[in-house]
């Protein structure tokens, strides 16, 4: 607990040296010049949706599997997990939409990438529609994490499959507009790091909503047993 | 909850920002046209590169880089006094399991 | 676990068949939908592609209007602690599967003769379309049942089920569109897309299998 | 059914909905021959308790066991305890007799079925819709439903509920026939079905 505590610490100095060099050290690209800056955020804010939803997946797995109650909570975690995850879910959609816009020329055009995150973003709308229906519910960490197991493994058939099986659906030629720029190292160690404390930074959080959980379940045992 | 709604409105103006300038800088030499006219301006992309080369150093991608960077030590503040005060809490909690 | 699954089986067709509750309301709302349709296009035909996402969307809703009854009636009526013990976990969800199946079927053997008798479709490749509509169909009803017995379990509140399949179900629906769609065109459709369905119904049957029990059996 | 005969143990068993708790720290055992009655107050989790000891929720802490030669794994208990209740309701669309065929699991349930209608007096009206039931027939049909495939453990929430003075004699005539052969668990708070019963568990 207390080294979990320590190691979050390090985003305070790992975020602003991810900023400046985003901005100082990284050279513009060479097509898309200094808007190719935002990709230090919008990558590493992606990928922290994705690690969110995985991480709340496999929190509920955990959940399900452990019969005994050996870990307390993890249902709680799941859902802190996906409560991060709508949050940078929705950055990434404003974000990536900006960045197409200022690149490709419209906001939004639905290439594979634009489409799985908005599957993302709507299989967390339906997580959490489906625990706001339930909130005192004796049954609700468990519907909620089958809920979220079964979207996990809807995922894949989106993101590798469709595009395999209907090539002609996405148009190839414009995600490689950006994606076959070519990086410099200087360029691919900034984004490095801005992925690092990125991932820190949403470790950080979850750590403090879990925490704030725990209180929060502790005061309101506490209060009852004063009753 | 709380913390998530402040961190959402927070994380959101943070790559936003980031966003304007770049855009300022990739359009037309003149500086000073603002961001929001060349988003909604006419196109702007492809004949940046040209005119990018010149490296002069444009107080735009500063003063963004300086706007980010604000809102970042705001949401580190705010981050590292929750921290404290729920270690604090849970410091009153333990004695008493 | 055979004679369990004919048990439960016998018992829901029957429940079903006596108030034919939610067959009725997805069956008329299909005939009210398709007919307002093509009313509204005077009879002029849609494209292909439009004709087979309006043919989808149909289906989609007038099978939401069903397919979560099949649990939601159980937990509305009380009975669901008397299947319970009479029936176990395994049994439940695979004779809920076959009914829900069985209704799917029902659904499209409705609405789709409606829709082609309405709408003026000229179906090119008849055996692609036929099997691009199964295959969608049987996707569909194999992916929420499961949802519904959460719906069910969650309170069984109004539009939720159609919220939280929407996700589940976008593949099907995506790949079912444009399959239709191939069929309706005079170019060669692709076999790929009736696999893709197959696998996935196949895959997320026997995840809802094993996760089923979680939902079932309470705490 | 096997012969084996049947100990239901229950040790420390807790339950907690949210953060209250209902109760805790319930002991109980009892083995074929043997029946038992849980009494206490309205909210006290007689209900609760019942459910837990027939495995269909889980106590917060603690354990149920019931076994047979061997114990028997938890799925498979409601193959071998008769259990009703309050919450269990027949379907209403079905007729009395279509019920009982859906609850029926072994061969002979026919047989038993038809001579339990006699018995219980539903003869006459096994082929009316549930729903045009009074409430003494319903509660009658639900301990056909229990008694039906002759389980070896008998758990029955509120048994005398709604019935009037005939049925209640037939339920207890009923349940005097079988004492020796099966476990009985009987929730309830009427004095009557608590003598029935060889020891008591207060709650509350």
């Amino acid at each position: 607990m207390k080294a979990i505590s320590a190691a979050v610490k390090s985003v305070y100095i790992l975020m602003p040296a991810a900023i400046v060099m985003a901005f100082l050290w990284a050279p513009p690209a060479q097509v898309l010049g200094d808007s190719s800056r935002i990709m230090y955020f919008h990558v590493p804010i992606a990928w922290v949706s994705i690690l969110a939803f995985i991480v709340s997946g496999i929190a509920s797995i955990l959940f399900l599997a452990d019969r005994k109650g050996s870990f307390a909570r993890l249902d709680g975690i799941a859902y802190n997990s996906a409560e991060i995850g709508l949050v940078f879910t929705v950055l990434t959609v404003i974000t990536g939409s900006i960045w197409a816009r200022i690149s490709w020329g419209v906001f939004w055009n639905w290439d594979p990438r634009e489409t799985s995150i908005v599957i993302i973003l709507l299989i967390y709308i339906a997580y959490f529609s489906i625990q706001g229906a339930m909130a005192h519910n004796d049954n609700r960490g468990r519907i909620g994490s089958a809920y979220l197991i079964l979207a996990m493994i809807t995922l894949p058939f989106f993101a590798f499959l469709v595009p395999r099986i209907y090539p002609s659906l996405h148009p190839d030629p414009i995600i490689n507009a950006d994606r076959t720029i070519f990086l410099d190292d200087r360029m691919r160690s900034t984004l490095a790091v801005a992925i690092v404390s990125f991932t820190v930074f949403y470790c950080n959080i979850l750590h403090i909503m879990n925490r704030m959980m725990k209180l929060q379940n502790h005061i309101e045992e506490n209060r009852h047993e004063a009753d | 909850m709380r913390l998530i709604n402040i961190l959402s409105c927070a994380v959101l103006l943070l790559p936003a920002a980031g966003a304007a300038i770049p855009a300022d800088r990739a359009g037309e030499p003149s500086v000073t046209q603002s961001a929001a006219q060349v988003l909604h301006g006419q196109d702007m992309q492809k004949n940046a590169p040209s005119t990018e080369q010149k490296q002069e150093p444009s107080t735009t991608l500063y003063q963004v880089m300086g706007v980010v960077l604000f809102i970042w030590i705001g949401l580190a503040v705010f981050l590292f006094r929750l921290d404290r005060r729920v270690a604090r809490l849970e410091n009153r909690a333990q004695p008493k399991q | 676990m055979g004679k369990d699954i004919l048990r439960n089986l016998r018992k829901d067709f029957l429940v079903e068949f006596r108030s034919r509750f939610a067959l009725n309301v997805s069956a008329s709302f299909a005939a009210i939908v398709t007919i307002a349709i093509s009313l509204t296009a005077g009879g002029v035909p849609f494209p292909a592609n439009v004709q087979a996402i309006i043919l989808w969307i149909i289906i989609f809703f007038s099978a939401m209007n069903g397919l979560s009854h099949i649990f939601v009636r159980e937990e509305d009526q009380g009975t669901a602690l008397f299947l319970r013990t009479a029936v176990d976990v395994d049994s439940v969800f695979v004779s809920k599967f076959i009914f829900n199946q069985a209704f799917m079927a029902v659904i499209l053997a409705v609405v789709t003769p409606l829709y082609l008798f309405f709408l003026q479709v000229r179906v090119v490749h008849a055996a692609h379309f036929i099997f691009s509509i199964a295959a969608g169909g049987f996707s569909m009803a194999a992916a929420t049942t499961i949802l519904a017995a959460m719906v069910a379990k969650a309170g069984g509140k109004g539009s939720l089920f159609t919220i939280i399949s929407f996700p589940i179900l976008l593949p099907v629906l995506w790949i079912s569109v444009s399959s239709t769609s191939a069929a309706l065109n005079a170019a060669p459709p692709a076999g790929g897309s009736l696999l893709f369905l197959l696998a996935f119904s196949g895959f997320i049957s026997v995840i809802s299998f094993l996760l089923f029990r979680f939902i079932w059996l309470e705490d | 059914m096997s012969t084996a005969p049947y100990s239901l143990t229950g040790e420390g068993l807790a339950k907690k909905f949210g953060r209250s708790a209902l109760f805790k720290g319930i002991c109980l055992s009892a083995a074929t021959g043997e029946s038992l009655s849980i009494t206490g107050p309205n909210g006290s989790g007689k209900s609760t308790l019942m459910k837990i000891l027939a495995g269909i929720q889980k106590p917060t802490a603690g354990n149920v066991d019931l076994v047979s030669g061997s114990s028997i794994e938890k799925t498979q208990w409601l193959s071998h305890i008769g259990y009703t209740g309050p919450l269990v309701n027949p379907y209403d669309e079905l007729t009395g007799l279509e019920n009982i065929a859906f609850a029926a699991r072994p061969a002979d349930a026919g047989e038993r079925a038809g001579r339990l209608l006699e018995t219980f007096g539903l003869g006459p009206h096994r082929d009316k819709k549930v729903k045009h039931y009074s409430s003494g027939m319903k509660q009658r049909l639900k301990l056909i439903l229990a008694f039906l495939n002759d389980p070896p453990v008998l758990m029955l929430d509120e048994p005398g509920m709604n019935l009037d003075s005939a049925g209640t004699a037939l339920l207890h005539s009923y349940l005097e026939s079988v004492r020796k052969e099966k476990i009985i668990i009987i929730a309830t708070n009427d004095p009557l079905e608590e003598q029935l019963c060889g020891r008591t568990i207060k709650l509350g």
